[in-house]
């Protein structure tokens, strides 16, 4: 049925074949493009190269964390509790910095610390085969309980000047862009060019067809889950490290936007598709939005009806182009 | 079976299967397995050659599918041993399996719709670099040539699986196989899902393996594949090894009888009564361009067979007439009178039932009951008041069981554990239930059992017989000139031909099935 | 098509925006009362007590009793501080049992059950910061029904469902020293915008409302750019006054933070801008968050009310209402170390002057 | 549907709930009162009735995210046509709803009709709703209702809250369509496979958007409801619901992949859960503490009925 679309010639050339693999991550490419140019020309200062750090800065973490994210929701899963996880990752870190540990450590752990929870998790979804959204709702409320118990929400402040990495200007550029960065071009390259990466497709596309062909789907779902974790973890160090203050709570909402950055990013909500790419720029496009809107004097009251419309906008484009290839 | 046993020491795993004539590819002795307490596979023994096509025939349930989940890994035997090369091994998981050079097409194929041609064929085994990363160069070379082997320069590697047809996904299996070294290519069912020319090119495909010393375990219900095919067939019945022949040794007959326990002397029932009115016409109707001015005749007692290659328009007029993709210009009309059809409610409530080609997903809820299967189609009509009265929906399945003899611990069975053919039983209870007057069945027989199959048969006959008309299209050639009083052929979204009982001749239609072949099968 | 809908959607928030320019955004509609500019204070009309009362409460007087706290919500650190306060409180009284429970987010649904809760489990006294005056009334006055002891502290409710309402500073009064101290800063024609947390937040609100009023009235020629919501989230906070700087540059001559959170955050947003004494920031905040800032001389001033003093002299007042010594028509009442505690508005209770740390004082406080 | 094996769930649910009420109870006096649990009825009205809807609209393998934003939507609606339009209240509340049920419809409409997978067009539609509930409020509360209004939220019928005789008739209701009436067996089907459902007949597309039209108008009564208990109109109304009502529909033991789960699971979910929050905090727990004990029950009950079922199904 879908004759005059596939009778290409064997072997397209790669450029065809960049296109047909980017379609979504275009589209918000473009987008990022369009404000660029729409709102530069109305405010010349949006293109200040200040504004334009700080909208790559702004947002660096909820790219890092929508990268594992999306990897999550290739292998056909979701975790809801990202959000408390970076808050409970950032008080450990901060609470490790300020108890004057090397500040080497209290990077690191945390990160381990979040790889092992999300190890956990990720077990407890391959092999019970309980749905991820219900093991990491669960998890949502002990993250979160348990970081307030444990905190009673008391600021973290004093933290020595070399813990905090996402200030660090290297070349006058916010370190946290040389992470999103550095992240997102090592993960393309991870999935696209180590069995592990491709084996994640596998098993969100066809979980029981992935076995057959000799992959363990237990093995890289526990696998996913804890890169994800890795990922989370940088995500909270950024998130730590960006101000003086750490609030040692859950960062309201993040979760909602580390999910809808993945999606806007082209990662289909049914597994098995999608780039990381596209979630870096995703992120990249709510930091433009955000920005933009302050920019372009959107009455703050309107602002989040505005966004609303602007996902739907994205999501239909999205539809419709899927529907022309078919 | 006697010459398996004088394999010798082995002389290691890892030999080419032309390096000693004595090791057998694979040898199983004495194998069993049992779920929940029931022997599903009981003391099987038989050995495959190298080069050989190894027919494994059976009814459904008579244990193929578990011997063959058994050899691959996926399930364990728990008696009995399976030697590769002559040496015992045990398969922990699939992975040992194509180790041991043991590859398998499922009937489900098993792909990856969002990767590539390129990486299907090479999952779980791609070529590295030096670094250990995956070497796409290397692979998306190596896969051409592996296609280009197969005869198959037409595929694009680099298109992802999801757009592909069934043969052409087939292919990409195969492929995989070989990609792994396969000595030993278990094929599932290969050309269930397949037209009349995909299966041409299959079996070129597995006379060019063959050649090459690949052996072949080959499942299929289709007798003439078997003949043409194969050099020693196995039957099972009932988890149990009837025996193991040179094909040469056997016949259609025979082979039926070993199967079935009995033997089935008619395989296509004769027809009863005469035609009645026209009941169903279409007047060049069309759909998109998928269905192009199609236009045909249906008669009360009669069955109507629509032949064609996939791609040719038969299920999509079929989806057309029953509401699910309505006409976009055209007329339908029901005893004479023009009606659209706009979804399949409306053609349901004019009589119309469609027992669809993909069973699993478009005929049958498998997750649910017998009983809410049946249901499904009938809620109006079971209903007391607002609500939908329980015990008629059970007396409804009771019923159906009884008459269609679907064998079922009773109403309240998940239909995810019947057979195939009792599940299909199941999809006609289900139709029959909202007595249509028009009944479409859409491969009525695929991955059906011998057995089953001629009881469908003779369940279509009788229907028409009672004065129902039947649409019924099948990709088996034999079965539409078996069942059909009349035969429409198909090409490129509209009806090229039409023939009479009389000049239905496998040579007539099957030529003009292909006549108008389209370049577009391919994709 | 998707670009036109993109071009829409902007042109359509390009319109809107400047229809909704005119006010200052953030503040709610109700009436007014600025402060004379010199600092006279207003004439306080007496009021008539305006509070409720409880319905056959206990004799309670020097009786042990549990009380129990439940403030906007948990986990930030001006409620920790306020909790403190009222643990310090409970410690020098010796009679009472308190503690601090609350839901994680100021959710007005949330709190009314932690509060409905604490009235099942049968405790004497309640104190309470509430999400919103009018949604916690019902809860509130079921309290009293019950005889309960009701006090409210940072939050108000409306009057007739709590006791007493400890005010850390009026509103009008707060507005005023940020003003002012703005004016300080950036002098009167400077241009300023505003981060809050959100336009629902009651305090907020009223505060940016009360500001607008004061600065019409003294500062006529301050220019008011912009209010940005934040949440109570440290990091949106930053991003948003980063956009704010980038956006307005030489122009926004200062920020007001109206929350803990946002005014460190936005001081952080100009360090890391390197706008130190070009961008000024004035906002209420709790002294541990702003020391860095204030002692690298980023921010000249913090306004804020010791929440730990808020905390215990709520417990104080309470204290007082159980024993039956605080009782309608008072004018003063006794507040252990903080001493005499003015009444005001018939039935609340005046912490004092808000508190100004700068960098001579703000080393000696520590919450 | 209602096999026993799929009511296994909803027994072990049924046991813990029992087994936590008991406990519960022993550790609090003030606990099993009746007027204490009457009180936890009306606490968890609102979430109840739009878990109602919920459990269809997750049966059919959907989600919807946006339900707290049309609470939050409606009620800001209900306050601004009464006090800025000048509706008459009972006017204003049924315009209100209509919009609240309206704004459930376009979810389906999106989905059905643009094929958006429910996750993702409830996703934006959640921050859509609750921007159009700021952007139309402006902040501003409404308050001042006259005292009638009160009724809904406050008041008592026979001693027992009136909005959980609102919620009991919604839960008959639900359960008896779910259960015995074509609609409900049109639920099960899509959410099982819903291209089957299509090819029996059933109508889908209409199925699906009366359901995000239910999802709408019970958020909206919901929305009713919470407005009279607490006297005002907030926009930041419902925020967070979804996830309290997701929360109990799967405790409930409603497949998040749809296809199967039951009304009286889900009531038995949020009874659970109610029963949690107010018998810990009553017992000196803190609301913390509360939170990680809930996620904890979440987490065991849906393991505890996995391993049943992989018991004994094989």
């Amino acid at each position: 049925m879908s004759a005059s679309a596939s009778i290409a010639p064997p072997g397209r050339s790669a450029f065809q074949r960049f296109l047909s693999g980017y379609g979504q991550e275009i589209v918000v490419f473009l987008s990022i493009i369009f404000l660029f140019v729409v709102v530069g020309a109305i405010n010349p200062r949006f293109l200040s190269d200040t504004n334009i750090n700080s909208i790559f800065a702004g947002n660096a973490y909820i790219a890092v964390a929508a990268i594992g994210m999306s990897m999550i929701i290739m292998a056909g899963h979701i975790d809801v509790s990202v959000g408390a996880l970076i808050g409970v990752i950032a008080t450990i870190a901060g609470t490790l910095a300020v108890n004057g540990y090397p500040v080497w450590i209290a990077w690191l752990v945390p990160i381990i610390f979040s790889m092992a929870v999300n190890a956990g998790v990720g077990a407890l979804v391959a092999y019970t085969r309980i749905p991820s959204i219900v093991v990491t709702l669960g998890m949502l409320s002990i993250l979160k309980g348990g970081l307030i118990s444990a905190t009673a929400g008391a600021w973290i402040t004093n933290m020595p000047a070399e813990f905090m990495i996402a200030q660090m200007r290297p070349f006058g550029i916010p370190s946290a862009v040389y992470f999103m960065v550095a992240l997102t071009i090592l993960a393309s390259f991870f999935i696209k060019y180590t069995d592990f990466g491709r084996s994640i497709y596998a098993v969100g596309g066809n979980m029981e067809a992935a076995r057959a062909a000799g992959i363990n789907p237990e093995r890289v779902v526990v696998g996913v889950f804890a890169l994800h974790g890795f990922f989370a973890g940088v995500a909270g160090i950024l998130f730590a490290t960006q101000l003086q203050v750490i609030q040692s709570t859950v960062p309201p909402n993040l979760e909602l936007t580390v999910i809808t950055a993945s999606v806007i990013g082209g990662v289909s909500i049914l597994g098995g598709t999608g780039t990381v790419i596209g979630s870096t720029l995703a992120a990249i496009l709510f930091a433009c939005i955000g920005s933009a809107l302050i920019f372009l004097n959107v009455s703050a009251y309107w602002l989040r009806a505005v966004l609303g419309l602007m996902i739907l906008a994205t999501v239909l484009a999205d539809m419709a182009r899927r529907r022309r290839a078919k | 079976m006697g010459t398996a046993k004088q394999t010798g020491p082995s002389s290691g795993g890892r030999d080419r299967p032309d390096a000693t004539a004595s090791a057998l590819p694979v040898e199983l002795r004495s194998v069993s397995k049992s779920f929940a307490g029931i022997k599903v596979v009981s003391n099987v023994s038989f050995d495959i050659r190298p080069g050989e096509v190894h027919a494994l025939m059976g009814e459904n349930g008579a244990g193929k599918s578990t011997l063959i989940k058994i050899m691959a890994g996926l399930h364990q035997a728990d008696e009995g041993e399976i030697l590769v090369n002559g040496k015992a091994v045990k398969f922990a998981s699939p992975k040992d399996a194509h180790a041991a050079g043991i590859a398998t097409v499922h009937q489900e194929l098993l792909l990856f719709p969002e990767l590539t041609v390129a990486e299907n064929i090479f999952l779980g085994q791609t070529p590295k670099t030096g670094a250990g990363l995956i070497d796409w160069a290397t692979m998306r070379r190596k896969a051409r040539d592996l296609l280009n082997s197969l005869d198959s320069h037409d595929l694009d590697i680099d298109q992802k699986v999801a757009s592909l047809s069934v043969g052409n996904r087939q292919r990409i299996e195969i492929a995989r196989a070989l990609a792994q070294d396969a000595r030993v290519l278990i094929m599932d069912e290969p050309t269930a899902a397949l037209a009349e020319a995909d299966v041409q090119r299959l079996m070129a495909i597995v006379r060019n393996l063959c050649a090459r010393g690949v052996a072949i375990i080959y499942v299929s219900h289709r007798m003439p594949e078997i003949f043409a095919l194969a050099n020693r067939v196995t039957v099972l019945r009932d988890g149990q090894h009837v025996g193991t022949r040179p094909v040469t040794e056997v016949d259609e007959a025979k082979l039926v009888s070993m199967m079935v326990g009995r033997s089935i002397d008619r395989l296509y029932p004769a027809k009863q009564g005469t035609d009645g009115d026209v009941i169903l016409e279409l007047k060049d109707v069309s759909h998109n361009r998928v269905v192009r001015n199609v236009s045909l005749a249906l008669r009360r007692g009669e069955i109507l067979g629509l032949a064609g290659l996939v791609g040719s328009g038969r299920t999509e007029t079929a989806l057309t007439i029953f509401g699910i993709t309505p006409a976009t210009s055209g007329e339908i009309l029901i005893d004479g009178k023009v009606t659209p059809i706009a979804s399949p409610e409306a053609a349901r409530d004019l009589g119309i039932a469609y027992v669809p080609e993909d069973r699993g997903q478009q005929g049958l809820i498998k997750a649910q009951t017998i009983e809410e299967n049946i249901a499904l189609a009938n809620l109006k009509r079971l209903m007391r008041g607002f609500f939908v009265d329980a015990r008629r929906v059970t007396d409804e399945a009771a019923k159906a069981i009884a008459r269609f003899g679907i064998r079922a611990r009773g109403p309240k069975q998940v239909v995810r554990q019947l057979s195939g053919g009792n599940q299909q039983k199941v999809v006609l209870g289900k139709w029959l239930a909202t007595n249509p007057r028009i009944l479409i069945m859409d491969e009525p027989t695929r991955g059906i059992d011998v057995g089953a199959k001629a009881e469908i048969h003779l369940l279509m006959r009788k229907l028409a017989g009672e004065g129902m008309a039947i649409l019924m299209i099948s990709s088996e050639l034999p079965e539409v000139l078996g069942m059909s009083d009349r035969v429409l052929v198909m090409s490129g979204g509209t009806v090229t031909a039409e023939f009479t009982k009389a000049e239905a001749t496998a040579e007539a239609v099957g030529a003009e099935m292909t006549r108008t072949r389209t370049p577009e099968i391919a994709a | 098509m998707k670009k036109l809908t993109l071009a829409a959607l902007l042109g359509l928030g390009l319109v809107s925006g400047q229809a909704l320019a005119a006010g200052w955004t953030g503040g709610d509609d109700q009436q007014t009362n600025p402060l004379a500019c010199d600092g006279t204070p207003a004439a306080a009309a007496a009021m008539p007590y305006d509070g409720g009362a409880p319905t056959n409460p206990p004799d309670r007087k020097g009786k042990k009793i549990t009380v129990v706290d439940v403030p906007k919500l948990i986990g930030i650190g001006y409620f920790n501080a306020t909790s403190k306060g009222i643990a310090d409180a409970a410690a020098e009284l010796g009679n009472v049992d308190a503690k601090t429970d609350g839901p994680t987010k100021a959710n007005i649904d949330e709190q009314i059950t932690f509060l409905d809760n604490y009235i099942t489990s049968g405790v004497d006294g309640i104190l309470f910061a509430a999400n919103d005056p009018v949604a916690i009334a019902p809860v509130l006055k079921k309290a009293l029904e019950k005889g309960i002891n009701v006090v409210g502290y940072d939050a108000n409710s409306t009057p007739d469902a709590r006791q007493w309402f400890v005010n850390q500073a009026q509103f009008n009064g707060i507005a005023k020293a940020l003003v002012d101290s703005m004016a300080a800063e950036i002098g009167e024609e400077g241009g300023f915008a505003i981060v809050t947390s959100t336009f629902t937040t009651p305090n907020q609100a009223r505060w940016i409302a009360e500001m607008s009023a004061y600065a019409e009235k003294c500062h006529p020629k301050m220019k008011w750019l912009e209010t940005v919501e934040a949440q109570e989230d440290n990091n949106l906070s930053f991003n948003q006054a980063t956009t704010l700087i980038n956006k307005y540059g030489d122009e926004l001559k200062g920020i007001f933070g109206m929350t803990s959170v946002a005014t460190p955050a936005s001081a952080e947003a100009v360090t890391q801008a390197n706008k130190c004494g070009n961008i000024a920031v004035v906002g209420l905040a709790t002294p541990n968050a702003m020391k860095p800032y204030v002692e690298k001389g980023c921010v000249k001033s913090v306004v804020l009310w010791n929440p730990v003093d808020l905390g215990y002299a709520a417990m104080q007042v309470l204290r007082s209402v159980a024993d039956g010594t605080l009782q309608p028509g008072a004018t003063s009442v006794k507040a252990g170390k903080l001493g005499e505690l003015q009444v005001i508005n018939g039935s609340e209770i005046l912490l004092g002057a808000p508190y100004v740390f700068n960098k001579d004082n703000i080393g000696q406080f520590d919450f | 549907m209602m096999s026993a094996r799929l009511l296994r769930h909803e027994t072990i649910l049924a046991v813990l709930t029992v087994i936590a009420l008991f406990v519960l109870a022993m550790l609090s006096d003030k606990f099993f009162t009746g007027e204490n649990l009457l009180n936890q009825g009306r606490l968890m009205s609102e979430v109840g009735l739009v878990a109602l809807a919920m459990t269809f609209v997750i049966v059919t393998g959907g989600i919807d995210l946006s339900v707290g934003s049309i609470l939050g939507l409606t009620a800001i609606l209900l306050g601004v046509f009464w006090k800025y339009l000048g509706l008459p209240l009972p006017a204003a509340i049924v315009l209100a709803m209509a919009c609240g049920t309206f704004a459930g419809w376009v979810n389906g409409w999106i989905i059905t009709r643009f094929n958006v997978p429910p996750l993702i067009a409830t996703l934006a539609t959640l921050a859509l709703y609750r921007g159009l509930a700021e952007g139309i409020s402006e902040a501003r509360s409404v308050r001042g209702y006259p005292e009638w209004f009160f009724f809904f939220g406050q008041g008592e019928v026979l001693g027992v809250p009136f909005q959980l005789w609102i919620l009991g008739i919604a839960t008959v209701i639900a359960a008896v369509i779910l259960g015995l009436t074509p609609f409900g067996r049109a639920t099960y089907a899509i959410g099982a496979n819903e291209v089957a459902a299509r090819f029996s007949g059933i109508r889908v597309n209409a199925t699906k958007l009366w359901i995000y039209s239910a999802a709408g108008f019970l958020s909206a009564l919901a929305a009713v409801i919470f407005v009279s208990r607490v006297t005002t109109t907030r926009s930041d109304m419902g925020t967070g619901l979804e996830l309290d009502v997701i929360t109990g529909v799967v405790l409930g033991g409603t497949s998040i992949f749809g296809g199967r789960g039951t009304i009286i699971g889900t009531v038995l979910g949020l009874i659970l859960i109610q029963a949690l929050k107010n018998g810990l905090a009553l017992s000196g727990v803190k609301g913390d503490g509360t939170i990680v004990v809930i996620g904890l029950v979440l987490i065991g009950a849906i393991l505890v009925g996995a391993l049943f079922d992989r018991n004994r199904g094989g």
